[in-house]
C-alpha cells in the first residue's frame, strides 16, 4: 500500500499498457509505429520494477536499477532499429510491415 | 480519496487512453506525440513514487531521446500529412482476441496472487546511495552491469552506422 | 592361455585398405587398387582361417564347452559410472564362424569383381566401399559388446547405401539404396530404443555379462511390466526389431528387391552372405536372454521368420528377374533361419534349433553368393537381368551352368549337397517344436526347389534364344571365385557343426533322421520335377524320350490331358489367385504403405508451410497466443 | 580478475580492433582480418589455461569449469567463423566494413559470455541484448540487399518483442520473490499461479532465442536473408549459447517447479522437432534448409536439458560442442558455393561431386553428423541426449526424437543425393579455396571426426559438469 494506492492499480495499469503494446505491434502497418509500440511495452514493464520495488521491496534498488537499464536497452535497441528501417526504406522506399515478406514457407 | 490516489487516477488514466490513441491513430506523428505523454506521465508516476531520479531518466532518455529518435525517423520516412492505412479487420480482431486473452489472463493471475504487504516507508531515494549503487562492486551494486551496458551502447552506434551510412557509388 | 590380440587385424586389414584405396586409390591404375582389396581380403581370411583352428582345436576348453574370449580390448566411452563401453573382438563359436564366412565370401566377392567390374567408372570407388563394407561388417560380428555392435551395425548400412546406390546414374538405383537406408535405419530405431531398455535394466553392455545365463542380467527377467510384458521382453522385441529390418523380415524386407539395383557383387556380398544374416546373428548372439527372459520375444521371432519365409517363397516363384528370385528367396532362407532359432530351446540337444540355424547360415552363405555371382556372369553375359529373355544358356557358359546347377541343387535341399544337412537338422528341430512349423517347413522346401529350378530351367535349357551377341563365359578371375565356392557348397555340409557351434557352447552330435531326411529330400525332388516338366519345354530332350518311349507315351499324356490339367490347376489357378496375389500385396500394401508413409508427410508438410507466411506480425502474434495459451494451459489445466 | 578473463580478453581485443580500425588506411582494411584471427585463435587458446572459477559482483556474476568450458565451445565457434568469414569478407561490398563485423560478433560473444555467467536476472537481462541487438545489424550487414534488410527488421522486432514478454516475467518474478539474484529467486520460488505466468513468459523469451516452435517462425527468415556467415553465427553460437544459460537458469533458478517445466519441455520438444523437420523436407533453399533443420535439432537439445541431471547436462553441452562442428561444416561449405556462384538452391548442387569431391565429402560428413549417423561425432550427441531422456523414462518421447532422426535422415540425404548422386548438364564448377576456408572446413571434419571417437571428450565434459547439477 502505498499512501492509499495499492500494488495492484499499478500492476493492472501496467500490464493494460502492455498489451495494448502488444496489440500495437500486432497491427501496425508502418514500421515506426510498431517500434512506438514496442516502447510502450518496455515501458509498462518498467512500471511494473519500479512498483514492486517501492511498494513491496524498498530495502534494496534492486526494481529501479533494472528500470535504469531497461531504459539503457531501449535506447540501444530503437536506434538499430532506426538504423534498420532507414536502410529498408532507402531499398524499398517504403516501410510497410506488410511487404516484407520475401522470404516465407 | 487521497491525493495519492487521485494523481495515480490521472497518471493511469493519461498512460492507457493515450496508450490507446497511440496505436489507432492515422497520423503518424500524432502517434509519436500521444507515445510523448505516455511517457511523460510514466515519469510523473516514478515521481509520485520518489524515484525521482529515475523519472529525471526517463524524461531526458526516453521522452527526450527516443521520441526524437522516432520523430526524426518519421520525417524521414514518410510524409507527414499522410494518413496511415488502416489494417485489415480479420488482422485487428486477431491482435485484439490475443491482447485481450494476454491481459485478462494476467490481470486475473495478478488478483489472484497475494503480494506480501509491507509497511517499511522508506523516503526519497538519494542520488548519493544511487550514485554508491552504481559504483560499488559488491551486492546490489551495479559497476559491472554498467560496463555491460556501455558495450552493449557501443555495439549498437557501431552497427547503426554500418547499417545506415550511405554506400558510396 | 593362447593370445588372441592378433585377431583385432581381421578388422583393421580391411579399415586400412579403405583408407588406402578411399583416399590414394586414383594415384594408381584402377586394376592396382582391385589387386590391393583383394590380397588384403586374402590376408585377413587367412587370419580368420587361423583363428578357427587355434580357436576351435588348440585352445582347450572347460568343461567340454567353448568358452568366450575376449580376444582384445580397450575401454572406449565412460558412459557413467557403470555404465562403460568397450571396443574390442569378442571371440566365440558363432563369431569365428562368421569370420569365416565373411572373409571368405568378401575374398571371393573381390577376386569377381576384379574381373566384373572392369571399365566401370569408380572401380576404385567400388574397392574402396566394399573394403568399408567387409571391414563394418566383421566389427561387427566381433562385438564385444551391444553398443559397438549398434556402432558398426549403422556403419554397415551406411556402406550398404554407398554400395547399393554405386550405379549413381540409374534413378532406381538411387531410390532404392535410399530406401534401404530409410527401412533399416527406422528399423534401428527400434533397435536403439531396445539398447537403452536393455542396457538401463542391466547396467550393462557386455554380450559376456549379458548373455552368462546364470547372471544377474537373466535374472532381471522379471522387471517393471508395462502393457503386460516386462521390460525384458520389450527391450528384446525391439532389438529384434532391428534385425528384422537388416534381415528383411515381413514387413521390414520391402527394402531387400529393390537393393538388386545395385552391382551383383554387391548383391552377393551383402544380400547374400553377411549383412542380411546381422539379424540372424543378432539374435543368436543375445539368444541365453530371449530364451530364459524375453521368451515371448523368442516366440515373435519365430512367428516373423515363418510368415517372412513363406511369404518370400510364394513371391519369388512369380518373378522374372533373376536377381528379384534371388532376392526373396535370400528372405525366405533367412526366415528359416529366424524361425529355427524361434523353435530352438537351450542346451545341447534342445538347442538343436539353434545350432541347425546357424549351420544354415554357413551353408547359405556359400550357395547363395555362389547363385549371386552366377547370376551376375549370366546378366554379364546377356546384359538382361530376365529370364524370359534368356534360354539355352548351358552351351555358352558351361561353368557358369555347372556351378549355378550344384548352387540349386544345395538350397533345393538335394543330398549330399550342403543345403541338404542343414535343412534338415532346422527341419528336425521345427519337428520338435510343433507338427505345424515342420510341415511349414515343408511347403517351403519344396516351393524352393521349385523357384530355383524354375530359374535354372529357364535359363539353361529352353528355347535359345537370340542374342544380339553370342554369350561367351566370363573371364577365368570370374569363373575360379565361382568354383571354389561351389566346392564350399558341395562340402560346406559335411561338417560335423553341431560339435562346433551350439547354443551354450557345449558341442553334442547330431545324426540325420531318416523320418525327416526322406520327406524333406522327397519335396525337393517334386518341387525341381515339376519346374522341369514346365521350364525345360522346348528341347530336344522330351523329344528323344518320348521317341524312345514310342506314341503310347505321347497319347498317353495327350489323351488324359494330364499336362494341361496340371497347367490349368497350377498356372491358372495357383499362380494367378495364390501367387500373383500375394506379391501384388506385397509391392502395392506392404511397400505401398511405406510410400503412403512418406506421401502423408510430404503432404502435411506441404498443408502447412502457411504458418511460415513470411509476415512478422502473423510470427508475432503466434508468439503472443503461444505464451498466452502456454500460460493459460500450465496454470489452470496443469495438474501435478 | 582472472576469473572473468573470458570476457575481458574479448573486450581487450574488440578495443584492439577498434583502434587499428580507426588508424587504418581506408584502401587497407582488408589487412586487419588475419591480425583478428590470431588474436581471436589467441583468446580461444588462452581460454584452455586453467584459471581459477568463482563468484565476483556479489553474485552478480559466476564461473564454474563447465561454465569455462562452454565459453570456450563458444570461442572456438567464432574463431570457426573468423575464418569461415574471410572470403565473404573480401568481396567488393563488405570491403569497408571488415573491422566492424569483427567487433560486432566479438560484441555479441562478450554478451553470451556475460549472459553464461551471469548470477541475477539483470546480468542475464544484458548479456541477452548485447547478444542480440548487434546481431540484428550484422543480419542487416549486406545493406543493398532487400532480403538481408529485412532479415534484420524481422530479427529485431521479434527479439524487441520477446524481450518485452520475457522482461514482463522477469518483473512478475522480482514481483513475487522481492529479488532478482538467482539464489534468492530459487529459494523464494513456488509453484503460485503467477509465478507459473512469469516462468512462462521467461521461457518464451528463451524460446525465441533456441528459435523453439511455437517461437521460431522468426528463424526460417532471419536465417535465410541474413549473410550465410552470419547465418551461421545466429544459428549456432548464439542457440547454443541460449541453450547452455536457459539450461543452467532452468536447473538452478527454477529447479523447485521442475516438474512443471519438464511438462512444458515435453510438449515443445516434441513439436519443435517434428515441425523443424516437416518444415525442412521441403525447403529448396540451401540456407533455409540448414534453417530449418537447426530448429529441428533444438527440439533434440531440449530432450538433454529435460534429462535433468548430471548426465543430462554433460550430453547438451557435448550435443552443442558437436552440433558447433557439424553445422559449421555444412554451412561452410554453402557459404563458399554461395560466395563463389551466388547459388544457394540445393538443385544447384546436383553433380557438385564430380567437380569438387573433397567440399561434397565434407558436406556429407557434416550432414551426416546432423542426421546422427555413427560413427561421425553427431550419432555419439544424439545417443547420449536420447539415453539422458531414457534415463528419465521417457520413453515415448525418445522414441518420437529417433522417428525424428529418421525424417531427418530422408531430407539430408536429400543433399546428398543432389551432391553425389544427381546429373547435371551445368554443375557448380570447380574452384579453389583460399587458405582460410580450408583450415575452418578442416577443423570441423577433424571436429566431427575426433570428438565422436575420442571418449576423453565426454569424460571431460561429465567430470566438470559434477558440480553444477
Amino acid at each position: 500500500m502505498f499512501e492509499g494506492v495499492p500494488l495492484n492499480w499499478f500492476l493492472i495499469t501496467a500490464t493494460l499498457m502492455f498489451f495494448i503494446g502488444i496489440y500495437g505491434f500486432l497491427v501496425r502497418k508502418n514500421l515506426i509505429t510498431m517500434l512506438m509500440s514496442l516502447e510502450l511495452i518496455l515501458n509498462s514493464v518498467n512500471i511494473n520494477f519500479v512498483a514492486f520495488n517501492k511498494l513491496l521491496y524498498p530495502q534494496h534498488l534492486e526494481g529501479m536499477f533494472f528500470t535504469v537499464f531497461i531504459i539503457a536497452v531501449a535506447a540501444a535497441e530503437a536506434s538499430v532499429a532506426i538504423a534498420i528501417i532507414i536502410n529498408i526504406y532507402r531499398r524499398l522506399v517504403n516501410i510497410d510491415v506488410e511487404n516484407m515478406n520475401e522470404m516465407k514457407n | 480519496m487521497t491525493n495519492n490516489q487521485i494523481m495515480f487516477f490521472i497518471f493511469s488514466a493519461v498512460i492507457v487512453i493515450f496508450s490507446i490513441l497511440t496505436v489507432t491513430s492515422r497520423r503518424i506523428l500524432r502517434a509519436a506525440t500521444f507515445l510523448l505523454f505516455v511517457l511523460v506521465s510514466t515519469a510523473g508516476l516514478y515521481f509520485m513514487l520518489r524515484f525521482n531520479f529515475l523519472a529525471a531518466i526517463q524524461l531526458t532518455l526516453y521522452a527526450g531521446g527516443i521520441v526524437v529518435l522516432i520523430i526524426f525517423s518519421i520525417l524521414l520516412t514518410s510524409q507527414v500529412g499522410a494518413k496511415l492505412e488502416l489494417p485489415g479487420l480479420s488482422k485487428k480482431i486477431y491482435a485484439l482476441i490475443a491482447a485481450a486473452a494476454g491481459a485478462a489472463l494476467c490481470i486475473w493471475t495478478i488478483l489472484q496472487y497475494n503480494f506480501p504487504r509491507t509497511s517499511i516507508e522508506s523516503g526519497r531515494t538519494s542520488i548519493d546511495d544511487i550514485g554508491k549503487a552504481l559504483t560499488s562492486t559488491g551486492k546490489y551494486g551495479y559497476a559491472l552491469p554498467f560496463e555491460v551496458i556501455s558495450i552493449l551502447l557501443l555495439a549498437a552506434m557501431i552497427g547503426s552506422i554500418v547499417i545506415a551510412k550511405k554506400r558510396k557509388d | 592361455m593362447i593370445n588372441f590380440g592378433y585377431t583385432v587385424w581381421i578388422v583393421l586389414i580391411p579399415l586400412f585398405l579403405f583408407i588406402l584405396i578411399g583416399f590414394f586409390g586414383h594415384k594408381f591404375k584402377p586394376i592396382v587398387s582391385g589387386i590391393i582389396g583383394t590380397s588384403g581380403l586374402f590376408a585377413s581370411m587367412a587370419i580368420s582361417y587361423f583363428t578357427a583352428y587355434q580357436y576351435f582345436f588348440v585352445l582347450p576348453k572347460v568343461g567340454e564347452t567353448f568358452v568366450k574370449v575376449i580376444g582384445f580390448e580397450t575401454t572406449w566411452l565412460r558412459f557413467t559410472e557403470k555404465l562403460v563401453i568397450h571396443l574390442g573382438v569378442l571371440l566365440d563359436p558363432i563369431s569365428v564362424m562368421m569370420l569365416i564366412v565373411i572373409t571368405t565370401v568378401s575374398f571371393m566377392v573381390h577376386l569377381y569383381s576384379i574381373g566384373y567390374m572392369e571399365g566401370e567408372k569408380g572401380y576404385m570407388r567400388f574397392f574402396s566401399f566394399l573394403s568399408l563394407f567387409s571391414f563394418s561388417m566383421l566389427g561387427l560380428v566381433v562385438a564385444t559388446n551391444i553398443f559397438q555392435m549398434y556402432i558398426f551395425w549403422e556403419l554397415v548400412g551406411v556402406s550398404s547405401y554407398l554400395l547399393i546406390g554405386f550405379y549413381y546414374t540409374k534413378d532406381t538405383a538411387v531410390a532404392a539404396s535410399k530406401k534401404a537406408f530409410i527401412v533399416t535405419r527406422f528399423a534401428d530405431l527400434g533397435f536403439l530404443i531396445g539398447i537403452l531398455l536393455l542396457s538401463f535394466n542391466t547396467g550393462t553392455f557386455d554380450f559376456i555379462t549379458l548373455t552368462d545365463p546364470k547372471g544377474a542380467a537373466i535374472a532381471q527377467g522379471s522387471g517393471i511390466m508395462f502393457l503386460g510384458l516386462s521390460t525384458m521382453t520389450w527391450s528384446m522385441i525391439f532389438i529384434f526389431m532391428g534385425g528384422a529390418g537388416k534381415s528383411a523380415m515381413f514387413p521390414l524386407h520391402i527394402w531387400l528387391p529393390d537393393a538388386m539395383e545395385g552391382p551383383t557383387p554387391v548383391s552377393a556380398l551383402i544380400h547374400a552372405a553377411t549383412m542380411v544374416v546381422a539379424g540372424v546373428y543378432l539374435v543368436a548372439r543375445l539368444f541365453p536372454i530371449f530364451h530364459f527372459s524375453a521368451p515371448v520375444a523368442l516366440d515373435v521371432v519365430m512367428y516373423v521368420g515363418a510368415f517372412s519365409s513363406i511369404f518370400a517363397a510364394v513371391i519369388a516363384c512369380t518373378q522374372f528377374d533373376i536377381k528379384r528370385v534371388l532376392a526373396y528367396s535370400t528372405m525366405s532362407q533367412i526366415g528359416m533361419m529366424m524361425f529355427a532359432l524361434g523353435v530352438s530351446g537351450y542346451g545341447e540337444e534342445a538347442g538343436l534349433g539353434f545350432m541347425a540355424s546357424m549351420f544354415h547360415l554357413f551353408t547359405h552363405a556359400f550357395f547363395k553368393a555362389l547363385l549371386f555371382l552366377g547370376a551376375g556372369a549370366i546378366i554379364h553375359a546377356v546384359h538382361s537381368n530376365y529370364m524370359n529373355e534368356m534360354g539355352g544358356l548351358r552351351k555358352h557358359l558351361p561353368i557358369t551352368h555347372i556351378t549355378f546347377l550344384i548352387a540349386c541343387l544345395a538350397i533345393a535341399g538335394i543330398p549330399p549337397l550342403a543345403g541338404f544337412f542343414s535343412k534338415d537338422e532346422i527341419l528336425a528341430a521345427s519337428h520338435q517344436k510343433a507338427m505345424w512349423i515342420f510341415i511349414l517347413g515343408l511347403i517351403i522346401s519344396g516351393l524352393t526347389a521349385f523357384y530355383m529350378f524354375r530359374l535354372y530351367f529357364s535359363i539353361f535349357w529352353g528355347k535359345d534364344q537370340h542374342y544380339h551377341h553370342t554369350p561367351h563365359e566370363a573371364p577365368k578371375v570370374m569363373t575360379i571365385p565361382l568354383m571354389l565356392l561351389s566346392l564350399g557348397a558341395i562340402f560346406a555340409g559335411l561338417l560335423p557343426f553341431s560339435s562346433f557351434v551350439t547354443s551354450d557352447g557345449k558341442p553334442f552330435a547330431s545324426h540325420i533322421d531318416m523320418a525327416i531326411a526322406i520327406p524333406a529330400v522327397l519335396v525337393g525332388v517334386i518341387g525341381a520335377l515339376t519346374a522341369m516338366v514346365f521350364y525345360r519345354k522346348e528341347t530336344n530332350i522330351p523329344e528323344k524320350i518320348s521317341g524312345f518311349l514310342g506314341g503310347f507315351y505321347r497319347a498317353a499324356f495327350r489323351k488324359f490331358y494330364i499336362d494341361e490339367i496340371y497347367l490349368f490347376i497350377t498356372r491358372k489357378i495357383i499362380f494367378n489367385y495364390v501367387s500373383r496375389p500375394i506379391a501384388w500385396f506385397d509391392r502395392h500394401i506392404v511397400d505401398g504403405s511405406m510410400n503412403g508413409i512418406s506421401y502423408v508427410t510430404n503432404e502435411v508438410s506441404g498443408r502447412i508451410k502457411g504458418l511460415q507466411s513470411g509476415q512478422l506480425q502473423t510470427y508475432a502474434w503466434v508468439f503472443v497466443t503461444g505464451a498466452v495459451a502456454l500460460a493459460l494451459t500450465f496454470i489452470y489445466l496443469w495438474t501435478n | 580478475m582472472l576469473i572473468m578473463r573470458h570476457e575481458l580478453l574479448l573486450v581487450t581485443i574488440t578495443v584492439i580492433l577498434l583502434l587499428v580500425e580507426i588508424f587504418l588506411p581506408h584502401d587497407k582494411k582488408h589487412k586487419i582480418i588475419l591480425p583478428a584471427i590470431l588474436l581471436m585463435g589467441l583468446v580461444t587458446i588462452a581460454g584452455f589455461i586453467p584459471g581459477p572459477t568463482g563468484i565476483l559482483f556479489g553474485g552478480m556474476y559466476g564461473t564454474s569449469s563447465l561454465i569455462l568450458l562452454m565459453k570456450n565451445i563458444l570461442n572456438i565457434g567464432v574463431f570457426i567463423i573468423f575464418v569461415q568469414s574471410v572470403s565473404w569478407l573480401k568481396l567488393e561490398e563488405q570491403k569497408e566494413k571488415i573491422s566492424e563485423f569483427f567487433i560486432l560478433l566479438l560484441s555479441t560473444l562478450i554478451g553470451m559470455d556475460y549472459m553464461i555467467s551471469s548470477g541475477d536476472f539483470l546480468m542475464f537481462y544484458l548479456g541477452l541484448e548485447l547478444a542480440t541487438i548487434p546481431l540484428a545489424t550484422l543480419a542487416a550487414f549486406e545493406r543493398y540487399k532487400e532480403k538481408s534488410a529485412e532479415a534484420g527488421v524481422k530479427l529485431i522486432f521479434t527479439s524487441a518483442l520477446s524481450s518485452g514478454i520475457l522482461l514482463y516475467g522477469l518483473s512478475m518474478i522480482y514481483g513475487t520473490t522481492g529479488t532478482v539474484y538467482f539464489p534468492e529467486v530459487s529459494a523464494a520460488y513456488t509453484a503460485a499461479p503467477l509465478q507459473i505466468l512469469a516462468f512462462i513468459f521467461f521461457f518464451a523469451g528463451m524460446a525465441f532465442k533456441i528459435s523453439l516452435v511455437p517461437f521460431h517462425l522468426w528463424a526460417a527468415d532471419v536465417y535465410e536473408g541474413a549473410p550465410i556467415n552470419v547465418t551461421s553465427y545466429l544459428s549456432v553460437i548464439s542457440k547454443g549459447a541460449a541453450a547452455f544459460i536457459f539450461m543452467i537458469i532452468l536447473y538452478t533458478v527454477f529447479n523447485k517447479i521442475a516438474l512443471m517445466w519438464r511438462d512444458v519441455i515435453y510438449v515443445i520438444a516434441i513439436l519443435t522437432m517434428t515441425l523443424g523437420n516437416l518444415f525442412a523436407m521441403r525447403q529448396r533453399n540451401i540456407k533455409r534448409f540448414l534453417a530449418f533443420s537447426s530448429i529441428a535439432q533444438a527440439g533434440f537439445i531440449l530432450l538433454g536439458i529435460i534429462g535433468q541431471s548430471q548426465l543430462g547436462m554433460t550430453t547438451v553441452v557435448y550435443f552443442v560442442l558437436i552440433y558447433i562442428f557439424s553445422n559449421l561444416g555444412a554451412f561452410g561449405v554453402a557459404a563458399i558455393i554461395s560466395n563463389k556462384t551466388g547459388k544457394e538452391s540445393i538443385d544447384d548442387y546436383d553433380g557438385f561431386y564430380r567437380t569438387n569431391p573433397l567440399l561434397s565429402l565434407t558436406m556429407m560428413l557434416a550432414l551426416f553428423s546432423l542426421a546422427g549417423i555413427p560413427p561421425v561425432a553427431g550419432f555419439f550427441g544424439k545417443f547420449f541426449l536420447f539415453a539422458s531422456a531414457a534415463k528419465q523414462g521417457m520413453y515415448i518421447l525418445v522414441f518420437i526424437a529417433v522417428l525424428n532422426t529418421i525424417i531427418s535422415l530422408y531430407y539430408y540425404l536429400l543433399v546428398i543425393k543432389a551432391m553425389f548422386l544427381n546429373r547435371s548438364d551445368q554443375p557448380i564448377g570447380y574452384f579453389k579455396s583460399d587458405g582460410y576456408t580450408k583450415f575452418g572446413l578442416a577443423m570441423c571434419v577433424a571436429g566431427i571426426i575426433i570428438i565422436g571417437l575420442a571418449s576423453p571428450v565426454y569424460e571431460f565434459i561429465l567430470k566438470l559438469s559434477y558440480g553444477l547439477y
